[in-house]
């Protein structure tokens, strides 16, 4: 009883920060709406006794990635409104449901629904941090350094996009030295 | 290096090929005719090597590749491939010799060092998926030549060149696929060898469909009617070496190729496409033929001549028997020398004149006597006067299609009438008459380079004509195996009756009169 | 009233909708990156889900592997963004046209 | 003997290679003399032959090499000599013998002399093939030989547009007969299992009659195209554009009779089909009738002889069709020697009058030109059958064979035509010889020909006048191959009264063709009452026939290549290409898919991950429930 009030609770909630994800037109509240939608996800990993991908998914998503969103939208002009595509709004949404609908016909249809359910009833304890820990680092260890190197790489990558001229300081720059920059940048552009 | 002869043949043109690239410019023609010489010394060799009392194959090579899938890298050669691997050889050999001045000459004498391993690899590949691959490798070296030095359309025809065969022998592979796992079905085990196919009997409703698929590839390669316009085009804007090579070795792939897969592979759904088949030769016999003749252009006229005449190659393969079936092979290397010398040929007055319209001609015989006299013998050769090379072909082919319908012979023997007709209008139209045009007053007769490549030809055009017995014979020995093969596999009524057996016929070429 | 694996998969099914949503309405880049953040997660709710109700931690593995992969393209992504911006002063897809066929 | 064979058999080859050396240099007397020398050795070897088969020697068979070998089929290179193929190496060498000595006088200005020769020669050794194989393909090789020579030598002044069509055209209409004979050779392997002669024929006893008849139907198709028999007879006059000796040596003592020489070799065929032989003697009369009308009134002095040859080639396949063989090969080989002395004869007032052809132009040449008048007298009335010049015995032993045959009405048409014969020949005689020097008018002045061109003719002059003592020996040595029976009249006052009927017959029409002719004096203009009526009209045209045939035949195939090339441009290639511009369009209107736009790209994303999870229950379904599917079609009769 308790897990279907969590459920349905959570559930509505991932829903409407999403939703607000997707509609709003404040980059700023889109940002905040995403990470309240991941911190509610996490609670969902939480009853489904995985704990330790909940927890990640809070330290990761929560903290790392809206931090990484965050620091990157300080280089965007997210102050103003951000225009919306003109279009057929019923097509998206159409498409969407119709998407959603099928998946859903899919799994909800006898055939795929009774071989998922009948065949594997939940077990208790699996999902623990410690049991994580001993596949993630067995069975999935190749994948798992793989990950990480890929990881590393995307920093790497991150780091050398993002950050060319990084070793200027316009603070420390007279404003001299600042035009002649901004007209090089614009040149560039206009080439 | 007997037993590795096939693959040295293959290779050693494309690594002669890659070192190409780092001989100076200057000397690339001579180093091209010295690869190519010495090519062509080794299928000699091939040749002199050859058992021709043996039906099977020889020189058999076999390296797994993916044996898994049963692929792997079998070579051999029989009578039947054995004679268009040195025609291979050596209408690259003249090939390069008689080039002409063009632009990127390496670039040109590369390019047909690759064709030639792909020509090669295609006539000896005894494995489905090696023969497949070579198959469309030949493609890429003839859509850069056609393509880097053709004229005006170039881009149009080498495309449409490179589309048309392409499609067919994807069709193609898909039959092999079938092939393949039909013949695991069968035995349990894969294998793509066509050794190991022939050896597979099917029910005649998978051979009709089966034949089918590999006959959209052969019939485009060949090109048999209706699918045979993209050969004017090809030909049209081919520089010469090109066509040569094009008429001479590469549509003799589709014709050969019936005979490797279609009729031992499926001898009932042969007999059973045998008259439709043989209505299609029959209308690309008459109809090219007299699209020929409506030509204005002398090198188009030659093109679908080439067409007409391997209408006649095709109906003599499918004449099933052995006197067809070694007409057709015959006719596939008599139509190699023929229609190639021709287009060399063409090749020549264009070199000089920069036109192939006959309306600019005329007269020709008084300005270059011997271009005339070498262009007549090709002219007869072309029209199938007896002794020389084309003859032996025909009449074997028409001869062994007599057996199986009398009539649509009759109707394809309409092609030495109209064959005779559209050539000797073409030669009236260049060669006869007063010299009408100024600039045609002081062409130079044909030069040595030029005799060097047509010389051989009209050689062995008469040769072959009046001797045709050391080709012939390898060639017979191999057919009746095929023969033999195709009749014993037969399942239906008709097949039977229709192919012959030749092991119970007593073989009375040896005669006491040739003892003496 | 027994949560069972198909509300799960019905959930993450319409949040992927909703991400489908976001990434064809979205004119901005980084609000598009958003929504395939959703999309994402959508899938790792199943992911979670699946891994669950049939007592194989696989499924977690996958969302774990998934949440890494998320996290490189966001580092990538937002590089590549930056330098758009830098070049072109926006981020709009509808200036994103070099790749018109 | 056997080396005899080969030097009768390849001195013209070397002869002509030899020649062919010096195509492309200036004229050389030598090559010519050397050439004639080789061909006078062939005629040596075959008169040794001759006489060792006279002699009553065995035939000479050799087998020089195998050809083609290949299943069942073995054809070698085979050459025999019998008491048929000697005689025509006689005739063959003979006259090429001759023509090659007068070429060189006849050729002597021209630029392609030493081509001439070449081509001469090659002609003679491709006839010798013809006539020496032992096999249908052997025969065949002869006979595409002779008619690629022949070819070459029609359209030997190849600067000449008449020629060289002229030439096209014999080589065309022949292939069209080759190919009957092409069909006739398959027939007869594919029956008999052999194309050797002495295999073939008595394989061809156990055969049944429609195979037979279709066999003797398609070689005879052969042999009228080679003879220019009805309705293939168009090529032999245009074929008079080549150089006269051309015309004597290959359009009317050899090439042409090759039609007639097949039929001969096959009769041990021919006899089992009687019925053909009764068609092919009724189409010889038919045409010698025919031809001879055409010449009754052509003004063309080459023509008239051609078709006079085409008239006489009609006698023979009379006689060949009856199955009076004999008769037909003596015919072939005493025609062989007077119509070759009237057409060099003819070459000889052609030089004289500088090349001018039309015999109303011309007019008492016998002043300046004795010698050639007295061999074309001879010659004509050799050829009329007067006796006892050769043509009495060949001809009339054909019209005895009619009439011992009864066959009333191929006898009433061949004596007709004797008639005619008659009539035309002297027609021309007394127009070139007789009569006023009309040339003056056109300011020739005629001059005789070289002597030892007049002397290397006299071998044939006295063939023409004496050939008739032949008769009997080549009787006696023809019958045991030719199963011959002798014609003769039984009662002999009817022999007497034909005989000398006959010769009447065409005595008179000889008179009437002096009376009205050798006092002629005008140039016909085309304005006389019998120039305008409609059968000299009929006749002068040939019947209308090579108008038809370019009007009917050769237009309609003009026109038809020309619209199947228009087909295949605009059918066959449209259809292709049409296929590959679907697909182009297709790929041009779906190219705003690919606008570039993100967002667009994203939405046809989405579009296809519906489209593909639709498939995904659609087939799942199906899967599901294929059995009822496949009931319920099965119920709807799918």
């Amino acid at each position: 009883m308790f897990e279907a009030v969590a459920f349905y609770l959570f559930a509505f909630l991932t829903i409407a920060m999403f939703f607000i994800t997707v509609t709003t037109s404040q980059a700023l509240y889109a940002l905040s709406a995403l990470a309240a939608g991941m911190i509610f996800i996490s609670a969902f990993f939480f009853i489904l006794g995985a704990d330790f991908l909940g927890a990640v998914q809070i330290i990761v998503y929560t903290g790392a990635v809206m931090a990484l969103y965050a620091f990157g939208m300080m280089f965007f002009d997210t102050t103003r409104e951000v225009k919306e595509k003109k279009g057929n709004k019923f097509i998206i949404v159409g498409l969407a449901t119709l998407c959603a609908v099928i998946i859903v016909a899919i799994f909800a249809a006898p055939i795929v629904s009774d071989n998922m359910l009948s065949l594997y009833p939940a077990l208790e304890g699996a999902g623990n941090t410690q049991s994580v820990g001993l596949v993630l680092f067995t069975k999935y260890l190749i994948p798992f350094e793989v990950a990480a190197i890929m990881l590393l790489v995307a920093m790497v990558a991150g780091i050398v996009l993002a950050g060319k001229k990084m070793d200027l300081s316009l603070t420390l720059l007279n404003a001299e030295e600042i035009e002649k920059m901004d007209e090089e940048i614009n040149k560039k552009v206009l080439s | 290096m007997l037993d590795h002869i096939l693959s040295i043949l293959i290779f050693f043109p494309a690594l002669a090929g890659v070192m190409g690239f780092m001989i100076d410019k200057g000397s690339i023609r001579a180093y091209g005719v010295a690869v190519a010489f010495v090519e062509f010394a080794l299928s000699l060799w091939l040749w002199f090597a050859f058992d021709s009392n043996v039906s099977g194959m020889q020189f058999m090579e076999n390296i797994a590749l993916i044996p898994s899938f049963g692929i792997n890298y079998i070579l051999g050669v029989d009578g039947i491939s054995l004679f268009i691997i040195i025609l291979a050889a050596f209408f690259t050999m003249i090939g390069i010799a008689s080039l002409t001045e063009t632009k990127n000459e390496k670039n040109m004498i590369i390019t047909l060092l690759f064709l030639e391993m792909t020509m090669i690899g295609v006539f000896s590949a005894l494995d489905a998926i090696v023969f497949y691959v070579f198959w469309e490798l030949s493609l890429v070296p003839m859509l850069y030549i056609i393509g880097a030095w053709g004229g005006p359309m170039r881009i149009y025809a080498s495309v449409k060149f490179f589309l048309y065969t392409f499609a067919g022998s994807l069709v193609m592979l898909v039959g092999m696929l079938f092939m393949a796992y039909f013949f695991y079905q069968a035995t349990g085990t894969w294998s793509f060898a066509i050794l190991d196919w022939y050896r597979l009997i099917l029910p005649e409703s998978f051979q009709l469909w089966l034949f089918a698929a590999f006959f959209v590839g052969f019939a485009i390669k060949v090109p048999m009617f209706p699918f045979h316009t993209w050969l004017p085009y090809a030909h049209g804007q081919a520089p010469t070496i090109g066509s040569v090579i094009l008429a001479a070795i590469l549509l003799k792939m589709g014709t050969y190729a019936f005979i490797r897969f279609s009729l031992p592979l499926f001898p009932d759904a042969s007999v059973f496409f045998m008259y439709p088949i043989a209505v299609i030769a029959i209308i690309m016999i008459i109809y090219t033929a007299m699209v020929a003749y409506a030509q204005k252009d002398v090198k188009q006229v030659v093109a679908y001549s080439s067409v007409s005449h391997m209408g006649v190659i095709i109906l003599g393969t499918f004449a099933l028997n052995v006197e067809g079936i070694t007409g057709s092979v015959f006719l596939m290397i008599a139509h190699g020398v023929v229609s190639g010398a021709l287009f060399l040929l063409v090749g020549v007055i264009y070199d000089r004149r920069h036109t192939k319209l006959m309306s600019e001609f005329g007269g020709l015989a008084h300005v270059m006597p011997r271009y005339a006299t070498i262009f007549g013998i090709m002219l007869m050769a072309s029209v199938g006067m007896p002794l020389t090379i084309n003859f032996v072909g025909e009449f074997l082919s028409l001869l062994g299609f007599y057996e199986q319908s009398h009539i649509l012979t009759l109707l394809a023997g309409i092609a030495i009438v109209v064959g005779a007709i559209y050539m000797l209008t073409a030669y009236k139209k260049m060669f006869f008459g007063e010299v009408t045009k100024d600039e045609n007053r002081n062409l130079p007769d044909v030069n040595k380079r030029e005799l060097i490549a047509l010389i051989p030809l009209a050689i062995i055009t008469i040769w072959l004509g009046v001797y045709p017995k050391p080709v012939l014979e390898p060639i017979n020995n191999s057919v009746e195996a095929v023969v033999q093969l195709m009749h014993n596999k037969s399942t239906t009524e008709e097949a039977k009756s229709r192919i012959p057996n030749v092991s119970g016929v007593v073989i009375s070429k040896t005669s006491t009169r040739e003892a003496h | 009233m027994e949560i069972g694996l198909n509300h799960y998969l019905i959930l993450s099914t319409i949040l992927f909708a909703i991400g489908l949503v976001g990434v064809m309405r979205r004119k901005n880049l980084l609000l598009l990156f958003f929504a395939t953040e959703i999309l994402l997660n959508s899938v790792n709710i199943a992911f979670a889900a699946i891994s669950h109700y049939y007592g194989d931690l696989t499924g977690q593995m996958f969302a774990f592997f998934v949440i890494a992969i998320a996290a490189s393209e966001i580092a990538v992504g937002l590089g590549l963004l930056i330098v758009w911006y830098k070049r072109h002063g926006n981020i709009d897809l509808e200036s994103m046209t070099s790749m018109r066929g | 003997m056997e080396k005899y064979l080969y030097i009768a058999l390849f001195a013209p080859l070397v002869s002509s290679m030899f020649s062919a050396l010096f195509t492309n240099t200036p004229k050389k007397q030598f090559v010519g003399i050397i050439a004639s020398l080789l061909i006078f050795s062939a005629f040596v070897s075959s008169s040794i032959l001759l006489t060792h088969i006279l002699d009553g020697g065995d035939i000479v068979h050799v087998e020089m090499m195998t050809w083609m070998a290949t299943g069942n089929l073995y054809i070698p290179f085979g050459f025999v000599v019998d008491q048929i193929s000697v005689t025509m190496m006689m005739v063959v060498t003979l006259v090429s013998t001759i023509v090659h000595i007068y070429s060189i006088g006849y050729m002597d200005h021209d630029k392609g002399f030493n081509r001439f020769f070449a081509w001469l020669s090659a002609f003679v050794f491709s006839m010798m093939i013809l006539v020496m194989s032992d096999n249908f393909a052997g025969l065949f090789i002869g006979w595409e030989g002779v008619g690629l020579c022949s070819w070459g030598l029609i359209g030997f002044w190849f600067h000449k547009e008449v020629a060289t069509w002229a030439a096209n055209e014999a080589f065309i209409m022949n292939r069209i007969a080759d190919l009957g004979m092409l069909i006739g050779i398959f027939l007869v392997y594919w029956n008999t299992g052999s194309l050797q002669y002495d295999i073939a024929f008595p394989a061809m006893a156990h055969l049944d009659s429609a195979t037979l008849t279709w066999m003797g139907i398609f070689l005879f198709i052969g042999a009228m195209g080679k003879s220019a028999q009805f309705p293939l007879h168009t090529w032999l006059a245009d074929a008079m554009e080549g150089p006269t000796p051309v015309s004597a040596l290959i359009h009317a003592a050899t090439m042409v009779t090759a039609g007639v020489y097949l039929v001969i070799r096959s009769n041990e065929l021919y006899d089992l089909i009687p019925h053909v032989g009764l068609f092919i003697a009724s189409l010889g009369a038919f045409v010698a009738l025919f031809a001879a009308s055409m010449a009754l009134v052509n003004r063309d002095m080459k023509r008239i002889i051609a078709y006079s040859t085409l008239s006489q080639l009609g006698y023979m396949f009379a006689a060949a069709g009856l199955g009076a063989y004999w008769v037909a090969l003596f015919h072939l080989m005493a025609h062989a020697f007077f119509k070759a002395l009237l057409f060099l004869g003819a070459g000889n007032v052609m030089h004289a009058m500088h090349d001018e052809l039309d015999p109303f132009k011309m007019g008492g040449l016998k002043k300046v030109m004795k010698g050639t008048w007295i061999m074309m007298t001879i010659a004509s009335l050799a050829l009329a059958g007067i006796f006892p010049f050769a043509g009495f015995f060949s001809k009339d032993t054909i019209l005895e064979a009619a009439f011992a045959e009864h066959h009333m009405v191929i006898y009433g048409v061949l004596l007709f035509t004797a008639g005619l014969t008659a009539f035309y020949s002297f027609r021309l005689v007394a127009l070139i010889f007789h009569g006023e020097e009309r040339y003056k008018i056109f300011g020739i002045h005629p001059h005789e020909a070289y002597k030892f061109m007049l002397i290397a003719m006299s071998p044939l002059l006295f063939l023409a006048m004496i050939a008739g003592i032949f008769q009997t020996p080549f009787f006696e040595m023809v019958e045991e191959i030719l199963g011959a029976t002798e014609y003769h009249i039984h009662s002999h006052a009817t022999l007497l009264i034909m005989l000398v009927g006959t010769q009447m017959f065409v005595g008179l029409a000889i008179l009437y063709a002096y009376k009205k002719y050798a006092s002629w004096s005008s140039v016909p203009d085309g304005s006389s009452v019998i120039e305008n009526s409609f059968i000299y009209k009929l006749l002068y045209n040939q019947y209308y026939i090579p108008y038809g045939y370019e009007e009917y035949i050769v237009k309609p195939y003009n026109e038809l290549s020309a619209a199947l090339w228009e087909v295949d441009k605009k059918v066959v290639d449209a259809s292709v290409d049409g296929i590959a511009s679907i697909f182009y369009s297709a790929g041009e209107n779906t190219r705003d898919m690919q606008s570039g736009n993100l967002s667009t790209m994203l939405k046809w994303m989405v579009v296809g991950t519906v489209v593909l999870l639709s498939l995904a229950v659609v087939f799942g379904l199906a899967a599901r429930y294929s059995g009822e599917i496949m009931s319920i079609l099965s119920g709807l009769g799918v």
